[in-house]
């Protein structure tokens, strides 16, 4: 098959839905000529024109909220938030808005838009370009959420998205804009709430998301060398999130860990694993264990930022310890 | 007033539809005062003529956005009463199921997006569904309400600014009731707020929000206007609400006088205004006057006893329409 | 000892602390004359006046950000934010700024800002004036989170938070402002970071925040009717959280549930339940179980949403349940 | 030029910083370029006249708040080449200790209260500022310097109301490059930027950017009388930025002309017009200023190399300062 780039990728989802429904549009900032600071819209003003693939001023709120008003009469729109970090700024207009405008309507107005925005620290870009905020948005009803952990995903789970008749916030991680992965050149669409099973094993589950899947399969190459045989599950939406293929690999394997970029505390890895912890008690060796970012705003420094995020080695090293035994007596 | 007679037909309507908004009104108070009706509500008695005034110059295409004071817009718009008290009351056959009640209330049928508790929170997606009509090539104009209080909210100004240089088809609709809560306009509001639209390129109009024949004819050149492409537009619209900010802010004294109140419900009742205007002008006689305003009581209290009645949503809808399918 | 309302604990803790600290001042929408929707805040204008209990414009970002200037260059605002769901606009303010500003300055510049805000359902006021968001802010490394549950932990939390330096966050339950607790005539703070046993008991631990103490407790005594004697802990603040305490508690008493009224996924319950599931593993007879506000909008029917938050009868009926071990075989 | 000889110590002191800023920029732009420098940063080549104008018209005492384009702000408020290129680093003695780096370097001992890294962010920190010093009684002034594309913020016009109904002591100096990223300013401000500044009351100034006296004699009036409590003032600043948005923006041939860029530096650019009218005027002889170019570009080889060679944090600090004692 041939192997396209994450960047790659979204440029075709966005182009074949963009074509199939010409209600479909594309805002933000410098999204049409630039195609974006990371080049991933590239050519698409050129086939769709200005109206659109719309240049908006730096007005996250506004043209958040612009979006929200367009997709409850009748348009798809589908935003370009330059930065996840830029989420604080829109929190109003993604949350009390278009989270809840088909509950409050009583089911009467919809609010089919998709936000794209990314993730992902070690980029050196410090404290307000570095975030993975998705346990925020996963916290609030009505808002599905979306992590891609490769181009394949990236495009099935974005044609998805824009189908979707809900508000969907895809998070890309930005350092794997030009990761290339096989992306089949027929259409195919990835369902929501369907986890991917990456690797099987029978030793430990690594349960990671969008960019820690990559670190969770290398964990898992430097473990089998060891004898240690790692399933790897990429949830690939947190909301809806299927709870089922997560469980039943921790029944089979006892054991698991689970990452996510995002803060440790209060984030995505405390949701899933104590549902895991829940639903797995008596099948668990060990208590689920939990690997996010460090609780700390991410630093400039390069040797202090390194340390923030989930490595292979240290996702290695815990799953060593955990099938040892050892953290079973330390609990 | 601002217009001679040309059609009785549509002043009659513009009447009735401030009475019926009056009378929605004293009856919601009616069920809040009695503890029948859950919540916090905001009364829009005294402003009935901006939102008639400048509803009537509307189709069911057009849309709107209401504010947390969203029952004149919903009437104005061509909501039902029975719908509306039912949701009011929280019961399944209001406009939202009984989930929105008073602060969320909307009315897909006839282009009301809805009401916002969130202040100034419409004005992004007013200004989105012009985008859409613009986008999509359709004719419609929406109509942004919003109050003097909500223009200290910056999305107004960004979203002012994407509709400039867009020209897109939405007209902001500023009710400057000389308050927000318990702080008079002057405290919160620096400089001029017509000012502030025309800063961005918009044309700005101020208009007496009591006179709804004077709204009316702004408006309908306005929509008229942006039909063709010449929007957006910014009306700040004088207006007052005579009940407190919520049903529940009784006493005001410390925030404007009786005086203040007595003054504007006396020498410029929006309704007492137009109701001598179309006697004088031979539109409609005392009692046909008195016979309309009689039914409109009728309707409501029918529709007050209906909504009481009315079955409250199935415990199983809690969890429903948290997502559309 | 007198007792007082929630409301006339934090009037007293404001009034104190402006007193003892000129630098101090409010700032927030209606917070003068009118002494907010809630009147939580008369008189304190007569006290101090204008230039120290100052009313806003409704700019909520605008006057957090004003908040922030002012910390970092000497002066200790308090913010009043009149209900809670506003957080979404305010964000940006929040955590991209305030929250990172110590940690990017290198330890250079403080921000000693307190955010009052409030939380909780059941008040009939719908889906934006109903959330209890104290889960994302707990999420932003740099943030305090307090939750006060009663008059007492009201005013000694608040003043603990005006004398921190940094920005710390206190959710209010608005149902609570008329409750009354006896609180000392004397001045006392309350330390964060420490959790307090409101009741003692040997088969379960009830750990509960802000207005879910009372419900907590409210179950306990119907579970000491039947023999069951639950231990009912109060974290008050969840970051710094005292995990030591509730974690003792739990290996004594090998059954939990972590109550909060926020929603369940990706919320508090999630962070507690899998720091205790960690800790005390193999101490535990049954996973910890959650009881958060459900995962839908909060709805304006009475009927409807009375059922989306966590009752005293529910919280007993699962104590129950845990107690007799159904839930263990269930699992 | 805006104004005759005065006071050569003046201006020697600002034709320094202007020539400091500029090879700070060039140095930082070669680190980069050798991919000795992480991350992404903004060069602010061209635009040295609005911030040493202002700077100078300040003292350590009065604040600044500066933006993602920030080195030339902090140049000229008064920072030190070795502690900023240890920021830009990432070495521990930086001025936030490598934490923060090129976007949020700030200098607290001479009132910077640093760049930031969403645009217009910083609007609110100054007002605040400004707020402080009004309540604290303290005579300080703040200025908050932002780009024309931060006017698209909304932030700044909620914060512009409170500083014109408080009458705060703070100046909005806004840098008008022509461009946000890649989009030219007309293409996303609608009417005129000083007009929404005037529509809240404040008064509102243009100034040409590129002339450091001019930037200086008015900056130094409008700060006079902000401490006298007449602010808020406003200010836009024609200029232009030498290179691409970042460091990375090479190809700008979509977005601007190589002539446009050619002629801005040919025409306009600051330190050249400077140093030529102080040659003119006696000022300064050319050798003089030869020499002075030297040193700083001495001065400025002679930090980089000092931060090199310094030392980066140890890992230890990584959880340290998330929280103040
Ligand atoms: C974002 C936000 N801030 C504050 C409030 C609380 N609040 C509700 S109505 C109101 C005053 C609004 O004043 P105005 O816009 O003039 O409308 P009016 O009530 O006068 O119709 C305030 C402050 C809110 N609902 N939303
Ligand atoms: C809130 C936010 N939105 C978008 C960006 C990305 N961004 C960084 S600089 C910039 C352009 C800023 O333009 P302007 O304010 O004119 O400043 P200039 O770069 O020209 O100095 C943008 C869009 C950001 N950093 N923050
Ligand atoms: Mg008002
Ligand atoms: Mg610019």
């Amino acid at each position: 098959m041939r192997e396209i780039t994450l960047s790659q990728a979204v440029n075709e989802a966005l182009a074949e839905e963009m074509r199939r429904d010409p209600t479909t549009f594309i805002i933000g900032e410098d999204v049409a000529e630039a195609g974006t600071p990371f080049k991933v819209l590239s050519g698409l003003v050129e086939e769709f024109g200005t109206a659109r693939v719309i240049d908006t001023p730096i007005s996250e709120p506004g043209f958040m909220g612009l979006a929200v008003g367009a997709a409850m009469t009748g348009a798809r729109p589908i935003v370009d938030l330059m930065f996840g970090d830029f989420l604080f700024l829109i929190m109003d207009q993604l949350c009390n808005q278009a989270a809840k405008i088909h509950y409050m309507s009583g089911g009467k107005l919809n609010v089919p838009l998709v936000l794209r925005t990314n993730m992902g620290a070690t980029r050196r870009s410090a404290a307000q370009h570095s975030q993975s905020l998705q346990a925020l948005v996963a916290h609030i009803p009505g808002l599905k959420v979306a992590m891609p952990s490769s181009a394949y995903e990236a495009k099935g789970l974005l044609k998805t998205a824009i189908r979707d008749n809900n508000p969907v916030v895809i998070f890309e991680d930005k350092l794997m804009y030009q990761d290339k992965a096989p992306v089949p050149e027929e259409e195919y669409l990835i369902p929501f709430g369907v986890a991917n099973v990456k690797r099987e094993g029978r030793d430990i589950t690594l349960i990671a998301t969008s960019s820690m899947v990559q670190v969770a399969e290398k964990a898992a190459v430097m473990l089998a060398k060891e004898g240690i045989e790692a399933e790897v599950i990429d949830p690939r939406t947190i909301v809806p999130l299927d709870e089922k293929t997560l469980v039943d690999s921790v029944r089979k394997t006892s054991r698991a860990i689970v990452i996510d970029e995002g803060h440790q505390s209060y984030g995505v890895t405390a949701e899933i694993a104590s549902r895991l912890n829940a639903a797995a008690f008596y099948h668990l060796d060990a208590p689920v264990l939990r690997m996010g970012a460090m609780d700390v705003p991410i630093p400039f420094s390069p040797v202090l930022e390194d340390v923030t995020v989930p490595t292979p080695e240290a996702v290695a090293d815990n799953a060593r310890r955990l099938c040892s035994g050892e953290m079973i007596h330390a609990a | 007033m601002a217009e001679q007679k040309t059609n009785s037909e549509d002043y009659l309507r513009m009447y009735r539809q401030m009475v019926r908004i009056r009378t929605f009104e004293d009856n919601a108070n009616q069920l809040y005062l009695s503890a029948k009706m859950p919540g916090l509500t905001h009364m829009y008695s005294g402003e009935e003529a901006v939102a008639v005034g400048i509803c009537e110059a509307l189709t069911d295409d057009d849309r709107i956005t209401s504010t947390h004071r969203g029952h004149g817009h919903c009437v104005a718009k061509g909501a039902d009463f029975r719908r509306m008290f039912c949701e009011l009351l929280g019961k399944e056959e209001g406009y939202c199921r009984g989930k929105g009640g008073s602060m969320h209330i909307a009315d897909q049928s006839h282009g009301n997006l809805g009401a916002n508790a969130i202040v100034g929170g419409s004005m992004g997606i007013a200004t989105g569904s012009a985008l859409r009509a613009k986008l999509l090539g359709q004719d419609d104009v929406t109509v942004c309400f919003f109050g003097d209080g909500a223009t200290a909210q910056g999305l107004l100004y960004e979203v002012m600014n994407m509709a400039a240089l867009w020209k897109l088809p939405v007209i902001y609709a500023c009710e400057n009731n000389g308050y927000s809560e318990y702080t008079r306009t002057e405290e919160i509001a620096a400089g001029e707020i017509t000012a502030r639209a025309e800063a961005f390129g918009i044309e700005a109009f101020k208009v007496d929000g009591q006179d709804v024949l004077a709204v009316n004819a702004l408006t309908q050149k306005l929509v008229a206007r942006a039909r063709r492409g010449e929007g957006p537009f910014f009306i700040e619209l004088e207006t007052y609400r005579y009940h407190g900010h919520h049903v529940g802010d009784i006493n005001r004294e410390y925030y404007r006088s009786k005086d203040e109140e007595r003054s504007w419900k006396q020498d410029r009742d929006p309704i007492v205004r137009f109701r001598g205007w179309l006697v004088e002008q031979g539109v409609a006689t005392e009692e046909e006057i008195e016979a309309m305003n009689a039914e409109i009581e009728k309707d409501a209290s029918d529709a007050v006893a209906y909504a009481e009645a009315a079955k409250y949503p199935d415990m199983s809808e809690v969890d429903m329409h948290v997502y559309a399918d």
